[in-house]
């Protein structure tokens, strides 16, 4: 009876006689997403940026009093702040309408303010109050405010992409004109959540904005060596999605970057993904000391890339008083005074909502 | 009342709850242009159209997510896995996002939204393509579990799961798609948390949900001919389960088996089991036994896939046992 | 004998195997450069260099199934989910894989792997960082599953781990990785599926394993001062499961009161009481109580969190309950 | 006491007067990976390409007998024929050495007989007898044969390509010189596990080459209605990882681009992801009947693409006469039929077999 023999390889020693049947390049020439086209929005005038600096500053105050909280042991848990990334959530915010929606992770102070929550729910929430954005039920990890469409932060690295897209979706089939601003970091953009949102987005053509903040680290693992692409906007190109890399450091060149990305995706284009290049000053959770960093780095970035001090920069240039700055940081320094005090005083959850969320009621 | 079979009357539910709201859509893997892997959204693409029944990618994790952003932000989503076996490469999604989101929110965010397919044993497909995923997500607060056991039933239960707002974990089996049963005409919904007595008796009870039910009506009748009046109690949910008629059975029988496919280890019968002994340990006349798949992972060949599931002359044995004839 | 930390009894086990054998490895999040996110494998990139010691990119699907893969090549790895919260993420990789490789492969590919790290409640990290996944493994055939409660059995019982030809899930926790215990001088393995009388007693049994056997041994004190004499079994391995040991407590003291983190729907301590019943009806005085987490996800704010996980006081009012005291 | 209102989005309507501090353009441009060099092993000669050819008739003659005894029910469950993508893993045999390592899906009949799997096991697998590969225990869908180092088929779609990149891990770390080849299809290349998997083999620089098989279809829905992007290698752009697409309808030309691709994972530059254009013939599984091809498609593709007669025809050409065909037929024809008839004659599992691979014993 005949063995099996034959099907093993073949030893490939053999000589040449047959001619080849197809030539040897490869068939499709690869067809990339064409570039996003320049800025279209109007420059800001003088107020205009003023403003974006003093929503800057009041977001890093707002941390910085946190981060005291903190060591106070009045906020408990993970507490990752975006002190140095100011511009970034600012810039977008600039770019979008109150009606688009944002969705992001577990680093969304910033963001969550930059998008409109009140700086005294958020404190609130970070305290484990009752008054908090989540009713002291979610800490700082997960901020929600439905009033201004902010959709929450998540501890999940990458889920919320997958989140976000179905945002989207819901935009999109119900005609809001509306955009999803989905945020992640460097780190999260190996998760296959993130890959598979960006799979279904392109796909379904939906208006989603995937925002990449690279900070150059993933806790302690710095871009380089958690990835062998380092400009993550660049993943886009496997799904064929339109993709752009920028530095974040200007909020106004933030503004302009994400307006066209945004419009691009409102316009019913499809998505778009973004790499915006920041730099977080903390640690990545308040336990982290941040050892990792090459020696003088930080001090640099905080030299020449912080975003508050280039826009200051700038103001002063077009003739911003120090008394003009003066004033708008007494101004804060109330507002962050104000949140903290607000959460201090504030009472603890009533044993009730404990139970009051686990599920909706029954009728909508 | 029409005669219709399982996956007609799923349909039915999904059909009438679609015209009734826009808002509600049907995504999954081959739901549309093939009209469903098990034919159960037959015809759907061509009453709703594209945007209503939506084909995928192979992408579970992707549109389980999307199915609760979609929910969050105001649809109502029924995302079909096209066998739950594939709901594990999912699995953080249902947890961590579709359960906790309404609670991370303090109530902002409701997540309303149906996952559903077929559970567990199908025949022959050996161990990636078999397992029950009932206890994995009973296990979480946040779900809702049903998992219906006739055609009457899905459609009541399936309707009921639309409307609720949070995410429904809706198991069925592919083995029962073709099975027919009575139909109420007409609308109507069955409500979460109330079991169904399937058949009366005296002696002992039968304690299942989903398929195993009918392999609990076998056993019945077997044990009917040995002069064992056994009840079936079909639990219909999970989470929400029906306590009452749980305890109910046992102080009438006092004597129970509790019947469920899949692992044994920390499965839904465990709990039954537990609640029983913690609630009525002084009702039962013996203790409360269960027949569920053996501690293996299935495999392929008949002859051994056979001596893994559940049948009826296991539960016959077992009831013999709880009657203390064995 | 040393008194030495939970970390360092788990890091003595990973570095002794990791001598003795060149094909462990340990690879995970920010195992290497950062010496762990909580330091257990503080120095182990000195000494093993970055083939041995692998940070890898947020990507737990990814790095587990790589796991399975190498171990099912010839190596024996280690990987460490930052949290078992984010095995969820890899759930079908250790579930599909992992646990099924050896069966479907007819012997052909064992998988020797661990996958470790922290499990469970910590501290004010809300419901996604909050997830106890003790029975969301020990449901599988295929897989075994431990959890020390002590640097000694954390030691021990990880040797072995890395020995085992099969997937382990190796529990840990990150409250305990700081607590102090003796350790005993030299190479020393313990096996699993052994229990471990923590303490004796003679009215009840405290059945619990991991982080929860200390807060029975502190319920024990306190039942102590009441005159109730409370012994605490600890499991230290759930998957193989040391029947005999829970037998011969129940046969001793005739009441148990189980101990689990975690949900209370078809968890472990679920299984334990199920078993009970199975087995020693008769010998039971009274039913099996079970001391759980609340039936809700998580929640952030101290006050609310401490409603919901066990503590000493829950444990001695079901001890109380089981002796007819309450 | 100041409210939080400033914190909400500027109107964005201001008036041009801040200079804009950087300019628009992406900062870094993007580099590809650069393409595959020509191939560089010797043609096939006559013997060498006929013994393919025999290879190839080998396995669609098994493939129809598993066909025709799946209509006997004498193999059950799942059944899903390679028919029509024959020359794809043949190809990819004769470029391989024995040690290398395979690992796929559950289309896996023709890649494991091309791999060195005895028909015999193969078909007793598949009919669940005790004589089969995994002892009947696995079935259609996971065939493992460690002998010739076939490391399985496995049901969840993508996830093997997981596994594949630990395999490659570890015949790097053994130094064994070996490479993993991990297959796919089309519809895999959508899932978490494959892109995750793409992440860390190009960042470890592991020895494998991805093998994504695009049938035009996964189940019932077609390439282009389950991704944006067609061309599947392109997915490897996104994390830097040499591609190329080419179609496998040659099996010399497919061993040909094999060769480059895998001498360049063998070599320790990396992984390669490859898409090799191929077609099933049959149903995705047996119980389907395969309606969504366009009309006149199979036909198309049979009388245009099927490897076997590209690869008869070019035989000819260089003087292979009927009558070695027809020998080599009759000899196909009897391993073919020796395979059912000894799987159909095998004993079927012991029940001792249920419980003896749950777990491995304890000593290695
Ligand atoms: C799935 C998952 N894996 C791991 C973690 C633990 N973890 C939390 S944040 C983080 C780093 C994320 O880095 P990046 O995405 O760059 O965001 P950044 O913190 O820099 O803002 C890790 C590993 C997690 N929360 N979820
Ligand atoms: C995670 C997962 N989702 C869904 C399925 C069901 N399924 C099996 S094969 C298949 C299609 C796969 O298509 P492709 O990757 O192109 O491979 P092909 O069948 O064409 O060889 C699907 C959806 C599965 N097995 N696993
Ligand atoms: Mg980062
Ligand atoms: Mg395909």
């Amino acid at each position: 009876m005949a063995e099996v023999e034959s099907t093993r390889c073949p030893s490939g020693s053999h000589r040449v006689t047959v001619p080849p049947l197809r030539p040897e390049a490869p068939l499709t020439p690869v067809s990339l997403a064409p570039p996003l086209p320049p800025t279209s929005v109007p420059p800001l005038d003088k107020a205009g940026l003023f403003l974006l600096w003093e929503q800057m500053v009041l977001i890093r105050r707002v941390e910085e009093m946190a981060a005291k909280a903190y060591t106070e042991r009045k906020i408990l848990g993970f507490c990752h702040l975006y002190i140095g990334q100011e511009s970034v959530a600012v810039g977008a915010a600039a770019a979008c309408r109150p009606e688009d929606r944002w969705i992001t992770g577990y680093r969304e102070h910033g963001q969550a303010m930059a998008k409109g929550v009140p700086p005294r729910a958020m404190m609130a929430e970070l305290f484990g109050k009752r008054t908090g954005a989540s009713r002291g039920l979610g800490g700082s990890m997960h901020i929600f405010d439905k009033n201004v469409h902010f959709m929450g932060g998540y501890g999940i690295v990458g889920a919320q992409c997958a989140l976000g897209t179905g945002v989207a979706w819901s935009l999109k089939q119900l005609k809001t004109g509306a955009v999803c601003l989905c945020w992640f970091g460097d780190g999260a953009a190996n998760q296959g959540a993130f890959f598979e949102s960006m799979c279904l987005a392109q796909l379904y053509k939906l208006p989603i904005v995937f925002v990449c903040e690279n900070n150059f680290y993933a806790m302690g693992t710095s871009v380089e060596r958690s990835s062998a692409v380092i400009d993550m906007s660049v993943r886009g190109l496997g799904v064929g999605m339109a993709r752009e890399q920028f530095e974040g450091f200007d909020v106004e060149h933030v503004r302009n970057r994400m307006s066209v990305a945004i419009e691009h995706a409102r316009s019913g284009q499809g998505p778009v993904i973004l790499e915006v290049m920041t730099y977080r000053h903390r640690g990545h959770s308040m336990s982290d000391p941040a050892k990792y960093r090459k020696p003088g780095e930080l001090e640099e970035r905080k030299q020449n890339s912080d975003p508050i001090s280039i826009t200051e920069e700038r103001l002063r240039d077009v003739g911003v008083t120090d008394a003009e700055f003066e004033a708008v940081r007494d101004r804060v320094e109330v507002i962050a005074k104000d949140a903290y005090d607000f959460a201090d005083a504030s009472p603890v959850p009533d044993p009730a909502d404990l139970y009051a969320y686990t599920y909706a009621p029954a009728s909508s | 009342m029409a005669m219709i079979a399982m996956r007609e009357a799923l349909r039915q539910a999904m059909v009438e709850e679609m015209r009734r709201d826009p808002t509600v859509f049907l995504m999954g893997e081959e739901v549309a242009e093939y009209d469903g892997a098990y034919k159960v959204s037959q015809g759907m693409l061509a009453e709703f159209g594209p945007d209503r029944v939506v084909d995928t990618p192979i992408a579970e994790t992707g549109f389980a997510g999307l199915g609760v952003g979609a929910a969050m932000a105001g649809m109502r989503p029924i995302i079909e896995f096209m066998t739950f076996n594939f709901s594990l490469v999912a699995f953080d999604q249902v947890i961590n996002s579709a359960a906790k989101v309404y609670q991370m929110s303090a109530g902002q965010y409701p997540c309303p939204i149906v996952f559903r397919g077929p559970n567990g044993h199908a025949e022959n497909l050996a161990s990636q393509h078999s397992t029950s995923v009932d206890s994995l997500y009973a296990h979480f607060p946040g779900l809702k579990v049903v998992c219906p056991a006739t055609p009457a039933d899905a459609k009541g239960l399936l309707k009921t799961a639309i409307r609720d707002n949070n995410p429904v974990v809706f198991l069925e089996s592919e083995l029962m798609y073709g099975w027919k049963g009575e139909v109420p005409d007409g609308e109507y919904l069955i409500p979460f948390g109330v079991a169904d007595l399937k058949r009366e008796g005296t002696d002992l009870t039968l304690i299942s949900w989903g398929k195993p039910v009918h392999t609990c009506l076998k056993a019945a009748e077997e044990l009917a001919k040995e002069g064992i009046s056994a009840q079936v109690l079909d639990l219909r949910s999970l989470r929400p389960l029906d306590h009452d008629a749980i305890f109910n059975a046992v102080a009438k029988t006092h004597r129970v088996v509790v019947v469920q496919e899949g692992h044994l280890f920390a499965g839904v019968a465990a709990e039954i089991s537990a609640r029983i002994m913690e609630s009525c340990f002084d009702l039962l006349d013996a203790p409360v036994l269960r027949v569920t798949n053996r501690d293996v992972p299935e495999p392929y060949a008949t002859i051994l896939e056979k001596l893994v599931v559940i049948d009826p002359e296991r539960i016959v044995a077992a009831a013999r046992r709880v009657m203390g004839r064995a």
